[in-house]
């Protein structure tokens, strides 16, 4: 049963991982690898890897993302530009 | 199949559901993708209990709890950046009959002690954060 | 069984690369760099699982069970760390780098050439 | 006290002086929080001295052999062989230089954090000390990880500038992917073996015959460490950032971090991969010879294209590279003691012509070959300073970057005959390269320059300068670091001393047997007896006549300063220094491919 | 090079690695088979040390050069950070818009954060015992004292933030780890050798050295993760470049640079 569910869980990270990667606007990808985060950490735990799985998910679901974000923010933030997250990057120039 | 089988099965449940989930954070609308965030470490959350059970190892619940208390101040921080906070009756309603679908077998199985404070602890951090974060209250804040 | 969670890992990690090599946007391409170090983490982890094996905490647990590889999770521990490090840093050059090129995509900057 | 119980000393000094001056930093003047870092900086220095001058006593006899924490076999064990404590004890003293070259260099400490800067320089120092003394895989990852970490802070440092800041980003990705394919690689070596420790993995190995697995393994930790030393094709990011860096983190970078890279190969190959359960010996050679002449042949002909002075200077960098690349390709004792003597007396080089460019930089606002033309006749010993370094660069007899030139092209002329050729071409090149930006800037020889049409992609040497203003006078540091790091170049070359005792490290770090008995049994390692490199007639004249065709091609382009075809023949090479991230990382995973194919007859 | 091309030069080189990783797979003992000398070996190490968590104890006893590396590169990443995001010559700080929250997230936020900080501190205080320890501590500790920012805003968190003891805390916790292994020396032993009393296993005051260099991280992370993301923070809500719009630039009195120290005395 313990094999059953770390499959399940490698092929969320798996999938987490493409979406992340494949979500091109940061935003987006920010939330997506706050989702691998929290995957890894299920993993981890089923893994028998409690200590690792905390530590992802401290810095996994919150602290990345969280930078991600805010550095978003600041570079969204020009003048004339609205705040709008779903801006593609490339336009800004 | 043995109890702790039967505990890990019960952990597939909510792990299956992220599937779903995934999908919704990767392709939907910026409430779609709070609404899936909100559900990741509600989910998340129950799987790992379970889990912890099913491994016959209290210990690993302190990353459940971690993820009760990560988990809504992570949805909150999004709602604040994405100005939104989406009214999710899925949510709610997952959060009230999932936890306490979860948590009051749990305890009725590890018995009483410090362990069943820690699961009825973590069941009401769950219950709150998902709660609070999936009633609309509007905008998440305006820009700070 | 055998081999999938070694697999997993290696795509991880070529997914991320490729994330990295067609990324429009430096915000992104370090969050793919985040992508592509997690597959160290899973590959770590899968090389230290032993089946019915339990965490090496044994505080509610006996000491004669059998447990999983204890260094591979500290190592991955030291990883997650460098992990997050490596990306608060990045990030900062990229704030920095907007402000002065004007720019987050790749293909604008141009000044360093031949 | 125990010469190993200093090794940890050497890492931890500097850590301490580093916190020290985080954590004063906001209180205390610009002068004190210098002087702080020095002192720290110099203690190591003396430390990893002292383990040297005891380590390194000629003679049979164990190095000193340290395990931190005291878990013999169970924790990560710190080797001080000659050769690693020697890099230790010349990263630490290029530190120091560098902080006294950077004494009230930069304009303004970043507001309120005045101790930032040595505190960064101080952390590299461990990172780098502590990489070239481990034993252990992993502790070399994660000494490998902070070097990078810290490095690529320091390129960024000047964020008022576009340049620094890309560069450091181009550095920072390709590094960081490059030591997670380090780890991917230690992670399979542990699969396998269940060790960490070089000597348990590297016995272990022995136990069976090497398959598919071994191979993956070296060929990712090897592709960490060669982006590290910048071999083709993971070379991109080092110009981009050697060039835009701080004048004294350059200094560092090309004098010391890229070798460290080399070190990484030369040291993982010898005590893991070289027995029979490994990478043979041939394959090897040819994985690494093939990229070592291909990285010395393109870093020598970007050099010669370039006019903005530190891209130059980087590009010599790698072209360096390659030629230590291949002096650890050979496999020869020879090999490593004259590639060990080259780095010594490279670092010197390389770092005094870096200062002297900073010097260019603070008084003209610019590092650019063509607007420079004539400028600095008024600076005649920082001209002086140039040439002789440039001299020294292309390997003039007595320096020690001649010596270790001789020995290294002799010892690998015994694997083909033309390598000493491509030595003396490489060295000319590059050395010919820094005397025509020297003749032109300093002297105002020949034709100015014109710039040349706008098709070819180029990078152009304006920059801010570092001090702030511009200078007007220049203050004493400035110069007599350069002259000091020169001298000491010319003492590795003349002193017979140096030359024994790096024979003697040579021989034992080629002993992988005597290391593993070192290290895991305690027993004194031997050394097996070779002949010190020393000056020979075929050495000398080699030197002369390399020193020679580099004054030859730098008075010829100075005279004939219109481009000839060698630029339209290299204008597709420099294409592909594109600054674009996406590229370098493309290539990285190519250029593990082509490691693969290279190997792939390793596997019976 | 164009898109097209750099797409296959990467095409071509996966193709490789794929190939080679896939061999090395297959090579590999079968997932979940063979046990490790080394992780036995530590197993048996940290039960000698009293230390019941044996990651804690490769961590921070066995392989504490280790984590004295790690918690350098983090250390060294925020000092970078703080250095890279500095306010530059040409730009000022504007006071942030006060946000308006709604009172149902501030007060949960408001009632969360003491409980998440307990939390931190509970997962570093039984880092030699059970799951967790200084570095996933600290920095849920750390994030947790941003709850302060969605309850309110901003200025808010800024209030109860002093930098400037942060970052000394940062450093204080990296002297502590450096110290505490000098100290071992001195004591005769090997650097950062556990020379401490071992205590009985799974207690809190178990494993030696072990608790000691696990509070040093815990400091460190804490107060390294708070002065990151303050940097980030600083500039995504209050530097402005110039002829960046934004709220008003801040009077004279405090306009002199960087606001911590301004702040700190008030």
């Amino acid at each position: 049963m313990t094999d059953a569910l770390i499959v399940v869980a490698l092929l969320l990270v798996a999938g987490a991982a493409t979406a992340a990667v494949l979500n091109r606007d940061p935003v987006r990808q920010a939330l997506v690898l706050s989702f691998l985060g929290l995957a890894l950490a299920l993993l981890f735990t089923f893994l028998q890897a409690p200590d690792v799985a905390l530590s992802q998910l401290a810095v996994g679901s919150a602290v990345t993302p969280l930078m991600i974000l805010l550095t978003v923010r600041k570079v969204r933030r020009r003048p004339g530009s609205d705040d709008g997250a779903d801006e593609p990057a490339g336009r800004e120039r | 199949m043995s109890a702790s089988d039967g505990w890990l099965a019960a952990a597939l449940v909510p792990l299956l559901a992220l599937v779903p989930v995934l999908w919704r954070i990767a392709h939907g609308s910026p409430e779609d993708r709070l609404i899936g965030q909100n559900l990741t470490s509600l989910l998340a959350g129950l799987a790992l209990l379970l889990a912890a059970q099913g491994f016959h190892r209290t210990s690993y619940n302190d990353v459940a709890l971690v993820v009760s208390v990560l988990g809504p101040t992570g949805t909150l921080i999004y709602a604040r950046f994405l100005d939104v906070l989406p009214d999710s009756r899925l949510v709610r309603w997952t959060a009230l009959v999932g936890v306490p679908a979860t948590v009051l077998p749990l305890c009725a199985a590890t018995g009483p002690g410090r362990a069943m404070v820690k699961l009825l602890l973590i069941g009401a951090l769950l219950i709150a954060g998902s709660v609070v974060t999936s009633t609309s209250g509007g905008k998440g804040g305006v820009t700070a | 069984m055998t081999v999938l969670p070694y697999l997993v890992a290696g795509w991880i990690f070529l997914i991320g690369v490729y994330g990295l090599v067609t990324s429009r946007d430096l915000i992104h391409a370090v969050g793919c760099l985040a992508v592509t170090q997690s597959s160290t983490y899973v590959l770590l982890l899968a090389v230290g699982y032993r089946d019915g094996g339990t965490a090496p905490v044994f505080a509610d647990a006996p000491t004669d069970s059998r447990v999983v590889d204890p260094v591979v999770q500290a190592l991955a521990l030291t990883d997650i760390v460098v992990g997050a490090t490596v990306t608060a840093l990045l990030l900062a050059l990229v704030v920095q780098l907007r402000k002065r090129h004007g720019t987050v995509d790749p293909d604008a900057l141009s000044e360093l050439k031949g | 006290m125990d010469t190993a119980r200093l090794l940890p000393l050497v890492v931890a000094v500097p850590l301490l002086g580093a916190a020290v001056l985080v954590a004063t930093g906001r209180r205390l003047p610009r002068l004190v929080s210098d002087i702080v870092g020095c002192a720290f900086a110099a203690v190591t220095a003396a430390t990893a001295l002292l383990v040297l001058f005891r380590a390194g006593r000629p003679g049979p006899g164990a190095y000193p052999v340290e395990w931190v924490s005291g878990w013999r076999r169970v924790g990560i064990v710190l080797v001080g062989d000659p050769l690693g404590a020697g890099l230790a004890a010349l990263v630490s003293l290029l530190v120091v230089a560098v902080l006294v070259y950077s004494w009230r260099y930069f304009e303004e400490p970043p507001r309120r954090h005045t101790g930032s800067f040595p505190a960064l320089i101080l952390v590299f120092q461990a990172g780098m000390c502590g990489f070239a003394l481990t034993g252990d895989l992993f502790n070399a990852f994660v000494f490998f990880e902070l070097m990078g970490v810290v490095a690529y802070a320091l390129t960024g440092f000047r964020v008022e500038e576009p340049k620094p800041l890309q560069g450091a980003l181009a550095f920072g990705v390709v590094n960081s992917l490059g030591g997670y394919a380090t780890l991917l690689g230690i992670t399979l070596l542990y699969a396998r073996t269940g060790e960490l420790g070089f000597a348990q993995i590297g016995r272990r190995l022995d136990t069976e015959g090497p398959d598919g697995l071994v191979l993956a393994a070296f060929v990712l930790v090897t592709t960490g460490l060669l982006v590290k030393a910048a071999a083709v094709p993971f070379h991109f990011w080092l110009p981009d950032a050697h060039a835009v860096a701080p004048t004294p983190v350059c200094m560092l970078l090309s004098g010391v971090m890229v070798e460290l890279g080399v070190y990484g190969v030369a040291r993982v190959y010898w005590t893991v991969f070289s027995g029979p359960g490994g990478l043979s010996h041939p394959d090897f050679t040819r994985a690494l010879l093939v990229l070592g002449v291909l990285t010395a042949l393109l870093g020598a002909a970007m050099c010669w294209q370039q006019r903005h002075l530190k891209r130059l200077l980087a590009f010599s960098t790698v072209a360096h590279t390659g030629l230590f690349l291949i002096g650890v390709a050979v496999l020869t004792p020879e090999g490593i003691s004259g590639t060990a003597l080259y780095v010594l007396g490279h670092a010197g080089v390389k770092a005094a012509l870096f200062a002297c460019v900073g010097v260019l930089l603070d008084r003209y606002a610019t590092v650019d070959e063509h607007e420079l033309f004539g400028r600095a006749r008024e600076l005649p010993e920082a001209g002086a300073l140039f040439a002789v370094g440039g001299l020294a660069l292309s390997g003039l007899p007595p320096f020690g970057s001649g010596l270790g030139k001789a020995v290294a092209e002799e010892a690998a002329g015994h694997t083909a005959a033309w390598l000493p050729a491509l030595y003396v071409l490489v060295s000319a090149v590059t050395g010919g390269a820094v005397l025509r930006a020297g003749l032109r800037i300093f002297a105002g020889a020949g034709r100015r320059p014109r710039d040349g049409e706008e098709d070819e992609p180029e990078t152009t040497g304006e920059e801010e300068p570092e001090t702030g203003g511009r200078l007007r006078r220049i203050p004493v540091p400035l110069l007599a670091v350069p002259a000091a790091l020169l001298a000491a170049s010319l003492a590795i070359g003349v002193i017979p001393a140096v030359g024994s005792a790096v024979g003697r490290a040579g021989a034992l770090f080629t002993d992988t047997g005597g290391y593993r008995r070192t290290v895991l049994d305690g027993h004194a390692a031997a050394a097996p007896a070779h002949p010190p490199p020393h000056w020979q007639l075929t050495g000398i004249l080699l030197g002369l006549l390399s020193a020679a065709l580099a004054v030859t091609l730098a008075t010829l382009a100075v005279r004939r300063p219109a481009r000839t075809g060698t630029a339209a023949l290299l204008a597709p090479v420099r294409r592909l220094q594109s600054g674009h991230i996406g590229d370098y990382v493309a290539w990285l995973v190519a250029g593990t491919a082509l490691l693969t194919v290279l190997t792939v007859p390793g596997v019976r | 090079m164009s898109a097209r091309a750099r797409l296959w030069v990467f095409l071509v080189g996966a193709a490789g690695f794929a190939a080679l990783f896939a061999a090395a797979c297959f090579d590999l003992p079968a997932f979940g088979t063979v046990p490790h000398p080394y992780g036995v070996r530590a197993v048996r190490a940290a039960l000698s040390h009293h230390t019941a968590n044996v990651i804690a104890s490769v961590n921070f006893d066995l392989r504490a050069f280790d984590t004295l590396g790690e918690e350098t590169i983090l250390f060294s990443a925020v000092l970078g950070t703080v250095v890279l995001l500095r306010q530059a010559r040409d730009e000022h700080r504007t006071d942030p818009e006060p946000a308006v929250v709604h009172p149902r997230v501030r007060r949960f936020a408001l009632l969360t954060l003491p409980f998440a900080l307990l939390v931190g501190l509970y997962v570093i205080a039984h880092g030699q015992v059970s799951p967790g320890g200084g570095f996933q501590g600290g920095v849920v500790a750390a994030t947790a004292l941003h709850l302060l920012y969605i309850a309110a805003d901003y200025r808010a968190l800024e209030r109860v933030r002093p930098l400037a003891l942060y970052e000394i805390g940062e450093a204080a916790g990296e002297a502590a780890y450096v110290i505490t292994g000098l100290a071992a020396v001195l004591a005769g032993s090997a650097f950062l050798a556990n020379v401490l009393p071992f205590g009985t296993l799974a207690t809190l005051s178990s494993g030696g050295t072990v608790p000691v260099l696990n509070a040093a991280v815990g400091l460190e992370v804490a107060s390294g993760v708070v002065v990151l993301l303050a940097r980030f923070l600083d500039q995504a809500v209050e530097i402005e470049e110039p002829g960046e719009d934004g709220g008003s630039p801040r009077g004279s009195g405090d306009s002199g640079g960087n606001g911590d120290d301004e702040r700190e005395r008030a």
